[in-house]
């Protein structure tokens, strides 16, 4: 018998005058001790499929079909019946680590809370295991940490919360959606040595749902390759990736972000550049809020980035990319010069940057959050031309149905809210957002972790024919090294707050100096050597 | 006009919330009624004709001595002589004998005279909310065929006061919402958003404010400008508009950390569209909901203000008035019940449209 | 924080003075004054509550046995107002004085918490006030209590089941309730479960019976109960409305949001979802409302539930010296409800940042 | 020079109860004594002290306690005083002085002899203590009061003023207990729940301020036997509950937790009295006659405006008061309509003056119109019954265009200035809008520019002191007998007395008001006072309004009064002569009526 059989299943959403097919009759089974990776194009429905097992659907969802758990019907199951089996039984990580946290919890309460109630684990106890759990997904102290509420984590650090949360209680089926998409090569490795170890161990089963090939090459016994609400062909790892028989497939396998960028111009003028800036966040205890430390994000960090230039910012997470990203936005304070086109704008108010806002733009780590709630897409997407003057559009309407068409995004869809988009397309929603504006400069913070091969390489390609029609200048931020090795020009590397290692690209990967650099890109391009059956 | 997508789709939404709709339709109507009070419920007719002419003594002024009679004060429709007056075209006799002489003159014809007949087209309650109704019975007197609600204390047509009360409370507080919700919103907003001095002040200011005596305001202002229904609306607004604004307050100062609020100020969005494109929408929860009853409130608050005798000149027709008569008379529960009907109807009926608003402004929200 | 605590805690002073000042400038304004009202009172038409009560009917009799005066009808000269009586009143209500003396003596007796006398009551303004807190932390605390103990739950209710019928019928019944005038449903409340025309079953006024000092403790206690029924509820019905639809709209707000699907996924019970995770992030309006509350239960009080249960509270207090012109009591009161006030709302605005960590109060505009 | 010793005294002739006597001809001798009467009463109390104006409101009845050295009776019209403390009075014809000289059984509550220590130290306690106009009053009447010995008084008048009232003013001093407010070091006028032993027929009981208080009769009361006192303060208690509301305290008393209620309102009278306690017969519902004088009240012009001076204009305004179809529909035809401003037969001008009034009218020929004489005395105008009374509308206009206002093309009345007639009415209670409203009506359509403005008690009083309204429900307060106060309340030096609430200023009334300090005979004074009725009537600055003749009473069917044709005129009494019927008493708790 099957663990986890899902029979025909069908997943509809009801919108504003109809129903929307998220899945259309999805059949495929996880057995025990089993993994199975669900890929596929972005917004196929992986995670609908993947959500509806425990009913974590919204209201508007209506499912069909059949989801069999250990001989237990789940489609139409009682809330208390579920409950039992949530958490405990069936372990999720969730796609957009970002917003799964509840935000006024602090870390140890979120996590001491699965002990509690599925273990009754109180005290000193719970804090000990909630303490190694941490550590067993890489946070650096965690004691320090546990007080922390989510806003104070990086997107890294929030991920590797929810899996050590997913994974606090063995659970018999971890549904994994995307569970290392923000996360650094050698941690993501860090992470996957775990889930083995716990495979191995509990005979825990996996349903895993990812973009990166790589890993479902590494770890996963089988796959299913999902498009248009459909599972198209299913198979042995092996057997699919050696010899894919639908034609989605063999794109997908055959995609991949490659090239280098274009050159720099010659006498390209600086857009942005900085001198030993300096991030650091007070740490507040106590009801007075006393401030008892700092978390030092970002130390004396040093750049420039030239019109039509790419530079690349990784490192580990937590290692303060995205901190020093904003700082040189202009949205949290910082300490040292930040330049931008000619002027430090350092310690401008709001009133005196909105006119250079049109010209640097940013696509935020995560996109949800920062998608206005109860706006529709194309008010998003089309707010920044209605306060900058953007040249060659017909219209608003026009420049909205342009872009998202270019970010692969229906354009029909643009009168829904954020919330009925997949992961994927938001982060396009977002990218189109930034793009629109046609910035000088524009930060990419993870702008391709939701994307499927295909999308990524599409959205790698716009930007490089962006970059050099307009000469735009970008900040790359990305933990996916080949995305960064095919586009940037130069490279900075962060660990821990401070820039370890910074020069040309090509001279960086091919010949990093520092240990960690090169931890970090044996890391990313050994996997490939790696490649084999299952874990 | 055409609606925007996302607006279409909220009124679609709002529609699809039948009591919501429902409510607004029979809410759209009972105001719109009321509008055109003097219309329903008057003791004066619509119009007149008399001696081949028209009149309308709802817009205009008629001295008696227009229709045949001898004063030169307004005529007074409701009594028979005038009544006789105009039907016999201005006949002297109508002062003796009124009655008999508008029974006679139905054939258009008096001791073999031809008279120039005329009319008068009433609505269909002839009592205005100040009108003495006349007739036998001690006030309050119980609900009759004429009087469909009965009389009230002071021998008034409790029909006609409510329709004149309810347009006169609904209009009070939708002026009064309006201006207080607006400026406590702005209010609210700013000190939310930019915090700081900005906050600590205003907060201040907001403090000293609400702790004037309203009550003493009233009585100054009474006293020096006359009690008048405006004066009124301006005391509720002065005083009303706070209301909003801590929760205003509150909600931006949590909003203001939202991620994207960030995002908003990345795009270069001015601080105001920030605030009221970005923010506000997701900042009503609290605000929508209190609305209804803000509305509502204002309603309550012009009632008890009548009610403790501050509030509008005694003869106008008002609901807390009705109140307070119904508990001074517990033996005239007409009037009770009217006023608690006439509450318990508007009250519902604005909240209930305002539940359906909040349903249309919240993306979540599907309808089958 | 420290610093903007501080901060607040030093504005009290300028906050406090401003309203003392608002308000004494306000009743230098007001027409009439105590003296006046003295002389209403002798007139017999001193009676602040007589514009609802009912007070005198048009019959002409006067019920001049029952006042307690002892000697002034003797002597017609006697209800006389001579120019001396005047100035000697208001010599005793120190009314002589130019007012910006009279504003700064007042304001130097209030910093030493002295509060004075009430004009009419000879009582000192602290001890008029303890006297009539019983009935309004009765009235204050039962009120508040039902209407959070109902509300909270049900507006949580109403919102997990949002569209259902039981939502359709509690809305019907809370907006029913709300809709009724406070005051005729005392009323009926009186006449129906109180009076004699109809079921005696509760009493017709106070907070306790006249022997209620003999009476054993559990007896005490019942007794009390007994008494406020009526009074506490026709002071609630009205009030389960606006928290219970905030409650609920608070909720439909966040119940699907993201982390909500978190907590269900990890197993966590309805009420544990609800309760744990999506109130605090829903209510923080209610929770920071918290600390106000406060004052609502200790210092509430609403003149008419108060006036038709003859119960004497501060509602009461307050709308009498306010209508007799009483200014110690009001300036009184004010000074110290006022202070409490503003430090409640410090509280409230720390609750603020007690609910949600990300809240500061610092200027935004990097 | 010779004196005169009497039991008794009075400023007229002579008094009722002149020769010794058993007891009061209306009470009833043998009533029984005991069971209890409970009143409600609303408002609060925070004091004991009766005597305590300014600080603390004092509860019911709190001045129950305290005699007076003389006492009055119900059935005198006269202000006929009779010694209660005292054995009897004496004083000299030119009433330069009284002594009094007092019964030696009169004992305190707490048992101790009231003496004549008791009666001075009282005197100058008030003297002392009293509110500032009192007195002012009482020392510009007596010089000083002195104890000639333990039991014989002296009071000592002032020289140079009138006599008349002196005695009487000497006689209703109040005896508390000295060595009392010695040992307590109390004041007079403070607030205090302790209260001084009183001399009278009740003492406190026990009460809960502010809640209920409570009286009981005395067992020992010295004067139970005394002729004045025969018969009457029969019940054993008197309690007084306090409630918030009216509706509370007519609830309380449908429940039979009160036993008593006297009604003032018609619209209550008329429609609130059909509650099962009345319908199963345990209450009785009764309307007894009341012979005291109705408050010469109604809608008050304010002379003091020019626009009142016209009385044209007086006349017109008060036309458009429908007294008939206000009685009728608004008061449940309860009422009668006041004529006079001594709505009493020996004090109301009737017909034509003749005898000793035409004589007191002949006196001021010149200062008055020569109606007066020719016509009969003024009645107020009759009225439809409908609301707007088309025949006194014709009238009003009539009247109006003499005083030079026409109504202008919007119906509005106007002068030849151009101005609009315009009148303010000034209450303060919103239970009389529905009285007021309905006037404003009807002279709107006369075309008046008026206008209903009700304000608080307080700036009532405030604009009311400073004469700042046009029209308000008011009146004067008369009596049976007139003296200073005559002057006080209608003469032109107190145009501006609070009293004079119409601003009153007629030479002639002048003259009367000082006529009546010399009249010696009670018809002098009576004729006096129908002259001057006859030309304030005339005057119509107030439209008369309604007047009750009558008690309106309910109680529980246990209380017992002298039968119909017994009662005086003057007092309902039913704290005095009433008693209880213990049987009735019994079968009413047996019942379950009473709680
Ligand atoms: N609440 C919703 N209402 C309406 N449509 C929705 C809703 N949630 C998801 N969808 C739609 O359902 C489809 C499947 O979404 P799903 O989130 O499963 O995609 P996915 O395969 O996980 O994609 P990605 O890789 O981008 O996360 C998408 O087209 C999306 O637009
Ligand atoms: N508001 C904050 N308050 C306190 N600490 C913060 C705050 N924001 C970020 N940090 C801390 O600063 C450090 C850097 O965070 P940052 O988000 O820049 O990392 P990152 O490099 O973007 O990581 P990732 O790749 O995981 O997104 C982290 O340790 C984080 O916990
Ligand atoms: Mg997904
Ligand atoms: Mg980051």
């Amino acid at each position: 018998m099957s663990l986890l059989r899902y029979t025909d299943l069908r997943v509809g959403f009801r919108q504003d005058g109809g129903t929307v097919e998220a899945v259309k009759g999805v059949s495929f089974a996880v057995e025990k001790g089993e993994t199975v990776a669900l890929v596929g194009e972005s917004g196929s429905g992986k995670s609908v499929t993947a959500l509806s097992s425990v009913n974590l659907l919204p209201d508007t969802a209506e499912i069909t079909g059949s989801i069999i758990y250990q001989g237990q019907e789940l489609v139409g199951a009682s809330e208390k019946e579920l409950r039992k089996l949530r958490g405990n039984d069936i372990s999720f990580i969730f796609q957009e680590p970002m917003t799964s946290l509840n935000p006024l919890h602090t870390l140890e309460k979120q996590l001491s809370e699965v002990l509690l109630i599925h273990h009754g684990m109180t005290g000193t106890a719970a804090r000990t295991r909630v303490i190694e759990l941490l550590e067993q997904v890489g946070i650096h102290e965690p004691e320090s940490r546990l007080k922390d509420y989510p806003h104070q984590l990086s997107g890294g650090q929030r991920q590797r919360v929810m899996i050590a949360m997913a994974l606090a209680n063995d659970p018999e089926l971890l549904i994994a959606d995307e569970p290392t998409t923000a996360l650094d090569v050698t941690i993501q490795a860090q992470i996957l040595e775990l889930l083995r170890e716990l495979k191995d161990r509990l005979g825990m089963s996996m349903l895993f749902i990812t973009h990166d090939l790589n890993i479902v090459r590494k770890i996963a016994d089988r796959v299913c390759v999902m498009k248009d609400g459909e599972i198209v062909e299913t198979g042995p790892t092996a057997l699919i990736f050696d010899n894919p028989q639908h034609p989605y497939t063999q794109m997908l396998l055959a995609a991949a972000a490659t090239g280098r960028p274009d050159p720099v111009p010659e006498g390209a003028k600086v857009v942005a550049e900085t001198e030993k800036l300096r991030i650091w966040f007070p740490v507040q205890r106590g009801f007075l809020r006393k401030t008892v430390g700092y978390v030092k994000a970002v130390n004396a960090a040093s750049f420039s980035v030239r019109e039509g230039e790419t530079v690349g910012i990784v490192g580990e997470s937590g290692s303060g990319k995205t901190t020093l990203a904003l700082a040189m936005m202009r949205l949290i304070s910082s300490q040292g010069p930040v330049v931008v086109l000619g002027q430090d704008i350092q310690g401008w108010s709001n009133r005196q940057l909105r006119p250079l806002r049109a010209d640097m733009q940013i696509v935020f780590q995560d996109p949800f959050g920062s998608l206005s709630p109860r706006m529709t897409v194309a008010q998003i997407i089309a707010e920044g031309l209605s306060v900058h003057k953007v040249d060659g559009y017909a219209s608003n309407e026009a420049a909205v149905i342009d872009i998202m068409r270019e970010v692969g995004l229906d354009p029909e869809t643009r009168h829904r809210y954020p919330h009925e988009f997949s992961g994927g397309q938001r982060q396009r929603i977002a990218i189109a957002r930034a793009m629109i504006l046609r910035p000088r400069l524009l930060v990419l913070d993870e702008p391709t972790s939701a994307l499927d091969m295909t999308v990524q390489v599409q959205i790698v390609e716009l930007l490089r024919k962006l970059q050099v029609t307009h000469r735009l200048a970008y900040l790359f931020i990305s933990h996916d090294l080949r995305v960064v090795r095919a586009l940037s020009h130069k490279v900075l590397v962060m660990k821990r707050g401070d820039v370890v290692e910074a020069g040309d690209a090509d001279a960086i990967f091919d010949a990093p100096q520092m240990a960690y650099t090169r931890a970090l890109v044996a890391a990313a391009f050994d996997l490939k050597v790696e490649e084999g059956a299952g874990l | 006009m055409t609606l925007s997508p996302l607006n279409q789709r909220r009124w679609r939404n709002f529609r699809a919330n039948r009591r919501a709709f429902w409510s607004l339709i029979i809410f759209s109507i009972l105001f719109g009624l009321s509008l055109f009070a003097e219309f329903l419920a008057n003791d004066k007719p619509i119009l007149v004709q008399y001696r081949g002419g028209y009149y309308m003594p709802i817009f205009k002024f008629y001295p008696e001595t227009e229709f045949g009679g001898d004063f030169k004060t307004e005529a007074v429709y409701r009594y028979a002589e005038v009544q006789c007056l105009v039907k016999t075209g201005g006949m002297v006799d109508c002062f003796d004998d009124p009655d008999t002489l508008i029974e006679d003159a139905k054939d258009g014809v008096i001791n073999g005279d031809k008279i120039e007949k005329g009319w008068m087209l009433w609505p269909p309650i002839r009592y205005s909310f100040n009108t003495q109704v006349e007739g036998p019975g001690a006030a309050p007197s119980p609900p009759t065929s004429q009087n469909w609600l009965g009389t009230d204390d002071t021998k008034r047509d409790v029909v006609a006061r409510v329709i004149y009360g309810f347009r006169l409370s609904v209009f009070f507080t939708l002026i009064v919402s309006v201006l207080s919700s607006f400026v406590g919103i702005i209010a609210g907003a700013l000190q939310g958003f930019f915090g700081g001095r900005t906050d600590l002040i205003f907060q201040r200011i907001l403090e000293i404010w609400g702790a004037m005596p309203s009550l003493y305001v009233i009585i100054i202002l009474f006293a020096i400008l006359g009690r008048s229904f405006w004066l009124l609306v301006m005391v509720t607004i002065l005083f009303g508009w706070t209301a909003l604004v801590g929760v205003v307050r509150a909600e931006f100062l949590r909003a203001r950390n939202f991620e994207y609020i960030r995002a908003a100020r990345a795009l270069g969005v001015s601080n105001g569209t920030i605030m009221f494109r970005h923010m506000l929408p997701n900042a009503m929860v609290a605000t929508l909901t209190m609305l209804p009853f803000i509305v509502t409130g204002n309603i309550g608050t012009l009632a008890s203000l009548d009610f403790l005798g501050f509030g509008l000149p005694s003869s106008y027709p008002s609901l807390g008035e009705m109140t307070l008569q119904a508990k001074q008379n517990l033996q005239a529960p007409w009037l009770g019940f009217t006023a608690f009907f006439t509450y318990a109807i508007m009250l519902s009926l604005l909240v209930f449209i305002f539940e359906g608003v909040r349903d249309a402004f919240d993306p979540r929200k599907t309808f089958r | 924080m420290g610093a903007y605590i501080l901060r607040r805690i030093l504005l009290i002073i300028p906050t406090l003075l401003g309203i003392m000042i608002l308000n004494f400038a306000l009743t230098q304004f007001v027409p009439g004054g105590p003296v006046e009202q003295v002389l209403a009172n002798m007139r017999g038409e001193g009676d602040a509550f007589a514009s609802f009560t009912g007070g005198q009917g048009d019959a002409g009799q006067n019920m001049d046995v029952l006042d307690g005066n002892g000697y002034e009808s003797e002597y017609a000269g006697a209800r006389g107002l001579p120019p001396e009586f005047i100035k000697d009143l208001e010599r005793q209500f120190g009314l002589d004085k130019p007012p910006l003396e009279r504003f700064l003596s007042m304001m130097w007796n209030y910093m030493r918490f002295d509060f004075g006398e009430s004009y009419f009551k000879s009582e000192k303004v602290l001890d008029l006030v303890w006297d009539k807190l019983p009935v309004s932390i009765t009235l204050g605390l039962w009120a508040t209590l039902i209407s959070y103990m109902i509300s909270i739950p049900l507006g949580i209710r109403k919102a997990v089941r949002d569209g259902s019928n039981f939502d359709t019928w509690t809305s019907g019944i809370i907006i029913a309730a709300y809709a009724i005038p406070g005051f005729l449903f005392a009323i009926m409340l009186l006449v129906l479960f109180a009076g004699g025309s109809y079921w005696q079953i509760f009493p017709l006024r106070g907070l306790t019976s006249p022997n209620w000092s003999d009476m054993t403790l559990v007896g005490k206690a019942l007794d009390y109960l007994w008494h406020i029924t009526l009074p506490v509820l026709a002071s609630v019905i009205s009030s389960f409305a606006t928290l219970t639809l905030l409650t609920k709209n608070s909720f439909l707000d966040e119940i699907r949001k993201q982390y909500v699907v978190t907590a269900k996924a990890k197993g966590l019970s309805e009420s544990r979802v609800l309760y744990g995770h999506v109130f605090r992030n829903a209510m923080l309006i209610v929770i920071a409302g918290f600390p106000g509350l406060f004052l609502g239960v200790f210092f509430g009080g609403s003149v008419i539930i108060e006036t038709l249960f003859s119960l004497d509270g501060l509602g009461r207090l307050g709308y009498q010296a306010a209508l007799e012109r009483d200014y110690p009591v009001i300036f009184g009161t004010l000074f110290f409800f006022g202070l409490i006030g503003l430090l409640i709302g410090i509280l409230s605005d720390l609750m603020y940042v007690f609910v949600d960590p990300r809240i500061d109060f610092e200027k935004r505009d990097t | 020079e010779d004196t005169i010793t009497r039991t008794w005294f009075t400023d007229w002739d002579t008094v009722k109860y002149s020769e010794p006597f058993d007891h009061l001809d209306y009470v009833n001798p043998d009533a029984p004594k005991g069971g209890g009467i409970v009143l409600g009463t609303v408002g609060t109390f925070d004091s004991m002290n009766p005597f305590s104006t300014l600080s603390g409101t004092p509860a019911a009845l709190s001045s129950t306690p305290y005699e007076r050295l003389m006492d009055g009776t119900a059935d005198e019209f006269t202000g006929a005083q009779y010694c209660l403390l005292c054995e009897t009075l004496e004083y000299p014809e030119s009433q330069e002085w009284v002594i009094f000289h007092l019964r030696k059984d009169v004992r305190f509550s707490d048992g101790s002899p009231m003496t004549a220590e008791d009666v001075v130290f009282t005197h100058n306690k008030f003297i002392n203590e009293a509110t500032p106009s009192w007195r002012a009053g009482v020392s510009a009447m007596i010089a000083h009061v002195e104890a000639l010995d333990p039991y014989t008084v002296k009071f000592t008048f002032q020289p140079d003023i009138p006599r008349k009232g002196l005695i009487g003013q000497a006689g209703s001093t109040l005896v508390m207990q000295k060595a009392w407010f010695e040992d307590n070091d109390a004041k007079l006028d403070e607030k205090r729940f302790d209260v001084s032993p009183g001399t009278g027929a009740y003492m406190l009981d026990s009460y809960d301020a502010g809640q209920w208080v409570k009286y009981k009769r005395n067992p020992d009361y010295w004067g139970a036997k005394h002729p004045l006192k025969v018969g009457r303060e029969n019940f054993d208690t008197i309690k007084v509950i306090y409630f918030g509301d009216t509706i509370a305290a007519f609830e309380a008393f449908k429940s039979g937790e009160i036993t008593f209620r006297q009604e003032t309102s018609s619209l209550n009278w008329a429609t609130a009295y059909d509650f099962p306690a009345l319908k199963k017969g345990w209450v009785i519902k009764a309307a007894l006659h009341d012979g005291s004088l109705p408050g010469a009240a109604g809608f008050l012009f304010n002379l003091r405006r020019d626009k009142f001076q016209d009385r044209n204009v007086r006349l017109a305004l008060g036309l458009m008061y429908n007294f008939t179809w206000t009685n009728d529909t608004l008061q449940y035809g309860l009422f009668k309509q006041r004529e006079s401003f001594w709505e009493t037969p020996q004090l109301k001008a009737t017909g034509l003056p003749e005898g000793k009034e035409l004589a007191y009218l002949e006196e001021v020929r010149d200062l008055v119109p020569p109606e007066i004489f020719t016509e009969e005395a003024f009645v107020p105008h009759t009225s439809g019954e409908r609301s707007l009374d088309r025949k006194n509308l014709r009238k009003a206009l009539a009247l109006l265009e003499k005083a030079g206002y026409t109504p202008d093309s919007d119906g509005k009345l106007r002068n030849a200035k151009g101005e609009t007639l315009d009148v303010e009415f000034l209450h303060y209670n919103p239970a009389w809008d529905r009285i007021i409203n309905p006037y404003i009506e009807n002279l709107v359509a006369l075309g008046v520019n008026a206008s209903y403005n009700r304000v608080d008690a307080n700036q009532y009083q405030a604009r009311t002191q400073s004469f700042d309204y046009d029209m308000i429900y008011s009146g004067y307060t008369n009596g049976f007998e007139e003296g200073s106060s005559f002057d006080q309340k209608y003469g032109s030096d107190n145009v501006n007395d609070v009293f004079n609430p119409a601003g009153l200023s007629d030479p002639a009334i002048d003259h009367l008001g000082k006529r009546v300090l010399e009249v010696e005979s009670y018809d002098d004074m009576a004729a006096l006072v129908r002259a001057a009725d006859r030309i304030m009537r005339y005057d119509y600055f107030i439209v008369p309004a309604h007047m009750n003749d009558k008690h309106w009473v309910a109680y529980y069917n246990m209380y017992e009064h002298p039968s119909e044709d017994k009662m005086p005129p003057l007092d309902l009494g039913y704290l005095d002569f009433w008693w209880v019927n213990a049987d009735k008493e019994r079968a009413l708790k047996a019942a379950g009526a009473l709680k």
